[in-house]
């Protein structure tokens, strides 16, 4: 057992650093630490995709001997045997997403699958706000192929489609994680598709990119466009009108509870087995209230 | 070193004026090798001064220290009496120190004339004059006698030409010291002789030239003086009217020559091969044939035909019409491998493009045809692969610290030794020799020579291509004349003049 | 004129034809391109999307002409993805600081300067494969961007600024003016004056460039800081397309850039290169990636298609190549 | 013998340590770097994370030797990171599928064997440049893999194949002894068969090497067909890993594994390279990758000091490769 005397060390390992989703996270994480006197190491791969990446960073995390690991599972499946394997030497936070392991002491995450119909429903709404019904069609841009989080958000946003008939998947898009071609891709979607009254760019990095053809080809009044998460950049469109809604996760909860609860599962307390963090829409009419303001100002700094 | 009593020190003392670029204890290391020991020369105003020595006796270096190619590990260099650097080729450049470097030194992606002007673009409005230069350009060409395009992409043309365009580049205006490095071994007889009128013209102007060959009759013909170079050590100059061929030869090698031309009467055996009316790229209804025992010679100008006739034998190029016989039967050679195992071998006419792998160690380059036969279950035999590599260094010798040296680090006539070399490793009844002997030094030369003999007594038959016509002169048992890709005259020309084959070639 | 000198006058002349004829063929295969997607689907000829193709392939143009002058050196450049992603950062954070639009597109394009000197040292001065320096330096600067914007993104609060992109003179997008305003003084440099040509003797034969008084040190600097002065110069046409300073952007462009060079028939061995070549090249590429979004081609079938494509384009081209 | 005998052979003597003193040096500093963590880092030593770190270095390793084949004929393979991601899939399918596992992994091998043939035929008959080959199969082999899969992927429903990563034999993990299993016959090969000379042959003069009787497009075919045998063989060891099959994996692995290749000496214009140095390479890279996660070392910082030690760590080993 660690010495009492030493820093409690806890990383936490997201899937991505480059990303102002997980920087939030990790911002949630470094306050933890500072309020609970823990060391935090910030680890995470470079790319959402890169699983060798992240089994070898929880590898090199657990060789450190740390009180407890929080992790974001990269993919669900692949991260289940190092987890298993992590787990036989500390306990182990699970938050965002899950993995195929039954070794967490505890998870804290959004439920992606949710976050999909949260956002079919915002799609439905807004596309009925603009045009007067819930009809025409609509498009899904995804960022990259093979994110599980991603592929769940297209799940379940398919799956609540399909309860508005009127609404048609024209195109269902899978790009490579860059905002320019997000944006070529939803340039070349309204030039393909006259008709088209909705689309959702299912993270930050697509809804920039969609979010900006928008104002480029200057169809707010006309296509309702639906991102996930949040940063300035998509604050000014959801102002502006550019977006017609965000469905917004809580991810600075997510770092700080985390860490807190992987501190007291390192010292052998009761802690909660599960926590869904919620993914809430926000529109432009709600944008404002308390809750909401929180989630789209996270203290970063 | 003992020989240095053959060196007599030069006769009359210079006055200083008449001294454009003297040497002072030059010397030249690379790592360990003293490639030029430390040497003392003065070159005088407006004289043509050759240059002779063995392969690899450090002519080269001598004339990379003094255009700034590389820089020198001691010693002085006075122009006009005063000392320089001549640290980069822009130095030397600007002093008007030029050289045409033994390797062809130009960009083959370019035009004839943006080679002829790289570093001194004609440029007006900060535009080039692409114009103006190839106008500047063919008219410099014209004035040398090269007929050559200057509009024409460098790698368009043989290597002769290249070498044509190099001396071109060096010799134009602003150049008071030129340096040709074997300028003539990629040229044939008719352009050596312009070559040779410029270079007297030049020194009608008051050039200094340096020349360096292997060639003895061309330092008779053109050399005021001469200064010989054995083992990176300066052993002497003479006046050339004061010396002969066997003085010099004994000051480079140390011994002495009795016949370069070695030449056995051997019995000629069996019909190696037959051409029948074979045409192809660059030759047509080409028909010879060569015994055991036979040397075969093919003298032309230039773009002949005779490589690539060669290469046709050699299965490397197809042929479009036409039949090739093996000892009798009629067989399609389509690649080289073919042609290897019916027991053919080229040894090519550019080293550089063909004949050599550069940047691998020499042993590899020896050993590359004979690999499977060096694999011993799944792994070459080291000891094997060691040994026959070795055995052509001594045999050839090949002046190299070791089997392992890269090729590239060898001076020009070692190289050439290597892609003979390699073939000599591998054995066969047919041997094609092109070009064997360009950048070769006498005593190598009749060593090759020496060595076509024993080729030929063990039953093997050699086509020889060659533009020195001395070589295939007085080597050939049948000699036959290319012109423009075709045999010209019925009978082989054993017996005529020097004269008459040239004026076949030339085609007056 | 003997007859061996008239032939390899005339061997010559194809040569010098060939280059035209060369452009020819892959202009023709984008034409092509173009003829089967006018037909394939409605829109494609509209001003509208024949606006945004013009769009979408402009900063790869640019790109893969920084780097072809490179690659004509017989060198690469790794970095020019990450000079992109680093240099929208630095604008951003410039014009959100309020400094002149102008004054930061000038800082911006030293800062890329400055990059391209780097390698340019790193080449020649410290023996370094450009590979090796400038994958590093891709590698690095990833990294500072992401250090300076903790990982998140700028977004830039100059209404002008990031309206450029979308505007249009005489019908033509502002982005792809910017392709003929790099485009030109390019082709001018590379064929017509000394450095350009020097730029081929170097990738030619650096030691005969040498030998010549050719400052070959000088010309490596000079094509790695083209190279890199262009990526910075895409790095702000991109910050004004998409409106943010975001280090991670422009991921994977380096490979797209070498691509459309060597599609437009530079050699990776140097001395072979055109500005012509990898303009035609980016645009290709952009007009499949353009053309099967429009025709609803599945993601993955697009990629694909691509890999196809560029095979086919090449072997065609290869193939007049020979038969010339 | 006279002295300039003597010195040249001192000089061919220095040549042939330098070889050996060359890896000498790298493997210097990657010792070097071992004993900085081990005193700067408490766990760096720990048989846990030597395991770890050999462990990480294993997949780079194996393809930045099949790489190196290629690189020594003047090739380069852009295709081996889609390679591997493709027969992750390949093999999680056949294995599903209730193939045996022997068999899946050799049916695995044959189609990279496929790949590699592919691509020499691309090279050798359509005569397209090998980097342009090689990433139109990038980009279609990707497109191919997450088709097959419709973009998602597929777990691995066998234990035994996927516990096979996390073993140890001797104390030495499983992946590492594949690294032994393909260095040793790769060094076998390369230096002591004639295929080895054939392939420096290739990659420094291919028509010398032709007219020498070398089969040069069989040589080709070789070469690459062994980079994508490598590249499928580490996706089999990747699925074992990761337990999945899933198409867009090892991303970017091309360029680390070309990287290494290049820092172990490599040169890519050919004709120079060796099986130790890719090696030694790949796991300069990931001890830097493992080190600087031990020293929690922000990500961002991560790749700034990647970077940097790159061209420290090539630039000393040039040093070193011209004082020989
Ligand atoms: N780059 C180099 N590295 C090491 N040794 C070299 C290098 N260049 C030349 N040498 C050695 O220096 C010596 C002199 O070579 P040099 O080229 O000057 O000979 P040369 O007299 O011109 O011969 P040749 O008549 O064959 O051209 C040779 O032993 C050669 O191997
Ligand atoms: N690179 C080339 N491009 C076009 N034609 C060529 C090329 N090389 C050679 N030729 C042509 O092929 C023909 C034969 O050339 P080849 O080299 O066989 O002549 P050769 O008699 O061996 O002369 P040499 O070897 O002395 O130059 C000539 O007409 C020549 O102009
Ligand atoms: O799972 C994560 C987060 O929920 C966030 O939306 C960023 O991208 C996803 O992959
Ligand atoms: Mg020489
Ligand atoms: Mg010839």
């Amino acid at each position: 057992a660690p010495a009492a005397a030493e820093e409690v060390t806890i990383p936490i390992i997201v899937k991505d650093t480059t990303s102002f989703y997980w920087q939030i996270v990790l911002a949630g994480a470094r306050a933890a630490g500072k309020d609970l006197g823990v060391n935090v190491p910030e680890l995470g791969a470079q790319s959402e995709a890169d699983i060798n990446g992240q089994i070898t960073i929880l590898e090199n995390a657990v060789a450190g001997k740390p009180a407890a690991v929080v992790i974001a599972p990269t993919e669900f499946k692949a991260l289940g045997k190092p987890i298993d394997e992590a787990a036989k030497s500390v306990p182990i936070i699970g938050i965002d997403s899950a993995a195929d392991s039954k070794a967490f002491t505890s998870f804290l995450t959004t439920d992606n699958v949710e976050g999909g119909r949260v956002a079919a429903r915002g799609l439905a709404e807004a596309v009925k706000a603009k045009t007067g019904k819930a009809a025409g069609d609509v498009a899904l841009i995804t960022a990259l192929p093979g994110v599980g989080s991603l592929d769940q958000r297209a799940k379940g946003f398919k799956e609540e489609l399909a309860k508005y008939p009127e609404l048609k998947l024209v195109a269902d898009k899978v790009a490579d994680g860059q905002a320019t071609t997000g944006l070529n891709i939803t340039t070349d979607l309204l030039t393909a598709n006259p008709n088209l009254v909705g689309v959702f760019a299912s993270n930050l990095i697509m809804a920039q990119g969609a979010g900006q053809a928008i104002a480029e080809n200057k169809v707010a009044d006309k296509v309702a466009l639906i991102g996930f998460d949040n940063d300035d950049k998509l604050v000014g469109f959801l102002k502006d009108g550019t977006i017609a809604a965000l469905v917004v996760q809580d991810p600075y909860r997510m770092g700080y509870d985390g860490v807190k609860t992987a501190l007291a599962a390192s010292k052998k307390e009761k802690v909660e087995a599960f926590v869904d963090t919620g993914a809430n829409l926000i529109t432009k009419a709600n944008m404002d209230e308390a809750k909401n303001s929180a989630l789209l100002n996270p203290k970063v700094k | 070193m003992s020989a240095t009593h053959l060196a007599t020190p030069e006769a009359a003392p210079l006055a200083s004026g008449d001294i454009i670029l003297e040497l002072r204890d030059l010397e030249k290391r690379y790592g360990p090798v003293l490639a030029l020991k430390p040497a003392s020369l003065a070159f005088r105003r407006g004289e043509i001064h050759a240059i002779v020595g063995e392969n690899g006796a450090g002519k080269s270096t001598l004339i990379k220290l003094l255009t700034g190619v590389i820089p020198r590990t001691a010693g002085d260099i006075r122009w006009n009496g005063k000392s320089v650097s001549l640290a980069t080729p822009q130095e030397a450049i600007d002093h008007g120190i030029n050289a045409v470097h033994q390797e062809v030194m130009l960009c083959r992606h370019l035009s004839v004339a943006a080679n002829i002007f790289l570093g001194d673009e004609t440029v007006k409005f900060g535009l080039l004059q692409k114009r103006d230069m190839v106008r500047a350009a063919q008219a410099i060409l014209d004035d040398m006698g090269f007929q050559l395009p200057a509009a024409a992409q460098l790698d368009s043309l043989t290597i002769g030409q290249q070498q044509l365009v190099a001396t071109a580049r060096a010799a134009k205006r602003g150049t008071k010291f030129l340096i040709f490095d074997e300028p003539t071994a990629y040229l044939t007889r008719q352009e050596a002789a312009q070559l040779f009128t410029l270079i007297r013209r030049l020194k009608a102007e008051g050039v200094t030239i340096v020349y360096i060959s292997h060639r003895m009759e061309e330092i008779f013909e053109l050399a005021d003086r001469v200064s010989v170079l054995r083992d990176g050590q300066m052993v002497g100059t003479r006046d050339i009217a004061a010396t002969d061929d066997n003085e010099l030869v004994a000051l480079m090698i140390n011994r002495t020559i009795e016949q370069i031309y070695h030449k056995e009467q051997i019995p000629f055996g069996e019909t190696l091969i037959e051409a029948r009316h074979l045409s192809g790229k660059g030759f047509s209804d080409v028909s010879l044939s060569i015994r055991r025992g036979e040397i075969v010679g093919l003298y032309g100008l230039i773009g002949a035909g005779r490589s690539e006739f060669a290469l046709s034998l050699f299965g490397r190029n197809p042929k479009t019409s036409g039949e090739i016989l093996w000892k009798g039967k009629p067989v399609a050679i389509n690649n080289e491998r073919q042609a290897i195992g019916l027991g053919i071998a080229l040894a090519p006419e550019s080293r550089r493009d063909q004949g050599l792998n550069l940047n691998l160690p020499i042993g590899l380059n020896l050993n590359l045809p004979i690999y499977e036969r060096l694999t011993k279950g799944f792994v070459i035999s080291a000891g094997e692969e060691a040994r026959r590599a070795d055995k052509q260094i001594r045999d050839l010798s090949i002046k190299t610290p070791s089997r392992r040296s890269l090729a590239s680090s060898m001076s020009g006539g070692n190289q050439q030794k290597i892609v003979i070399g390699k073939w000599l490793n591998h054995g066969a009844d047919l041997f094609i020799f092109d070009e064997p002997t360009v950048g070769v030094d006498v005593g190598t030369k009749a060593e090759i020579y020496r060595l076509f003999a024993a080729l030929l007594k063990e039953g093997a038959g050699i086509l020889l291509i060659s533009s020195y016509l001395p070589e295939v002169y007085e080597l050939a048992d049948t000699l036959h004349v290319f012109r423009s890709g075709r045999l010209v005259g019925s009978n082989p020309f054993h017996g005529a003049s020097h004269e008459e084959v040239l004026a076949e070639a030339i085609g007056v | 004129m003997s007859t061996v000198d008239a032939a390899s006058a005339k061997a010559s002349q194809a040569r010098r034809n060939y280059s035209f004829l060369f452009a020819l063929t892959l202009l023709g295969l984008l034409v092509l391109l173009w003829a089967v997607l006018a037909i394939a689907t409605p829109n494609f000829m509209s001003d509208k999307n024949i606006s945004n193709l013009l769009r979408q392939g402009s900063m790869i143009a640019i790109l893969a002409v920084g780097q072809t002058f490179v690659i004509i050196t017989a060198g690469i450049d790794l970095s020019v993805g990450a000079v992109v992603g680093f240099t929208t950062v630095i604008i951003a954070l410039l014009i959100n600081a309020g400094v002149p639009v102008w004054l930061s597109i000038l800082i911006t394009l030293l800062v890329g300067l400055g990059i391209g000197l780097f390698h340019g040292f790193g080449i020649t001065k410290m023996g370094l494969p450009p590979f090796i320096i400038t994958l590093a330096t891709l590698t690095s600067l990833r990294g500072i961007g992401l250090l300076i914007t903790n990982g998140s993104t700028i977004s830039i609060d100059n209404d002008d600024f990031t309206a450029f992109a979308t505007k249009d003179f005489l019908g033509i997008p502002s982005l792809f003016w910017m392709v003929i305003l790099v485009a030109v003084p390019a082709y001018i440099f590379l064929n017509h004056t000394r450095w350009g040509r020097y730029l081929f003797a170097v990738g030619s034969n650096p030691e005969s460039a040498r030998l010549s008084g050719v400052r070959v040190n000088g010309v490596i600097y000079l094509a790695y800081a083209l190279s890199s002065v262009f990526a910075a110069f895409v790095g702000v046409l991109l910050a004004t397309r998409i409106g943010i300073g975001n280090a991670t952007q422009a991921e994977g462009w380096e490979l797209q850039a070498i691509a459309s060079t060597v599609i437009g028939g530079s050699s990776l061995f140097g001395a072979v290169g055109s500005v012509h070549g990898p303009l035609i090249g980016a645009f290709i590429l952009a007009t499949i990636n353009n053309g099967a979004n429009l025709l609803n081609v599945n993601s993955f079938w697009q990629r694909i298609i691509t890999g196809g494509l560029i095979i086919v384009i090449v072997y065609f081209d290869q193939l007049r190549r020979r038969g010339r």
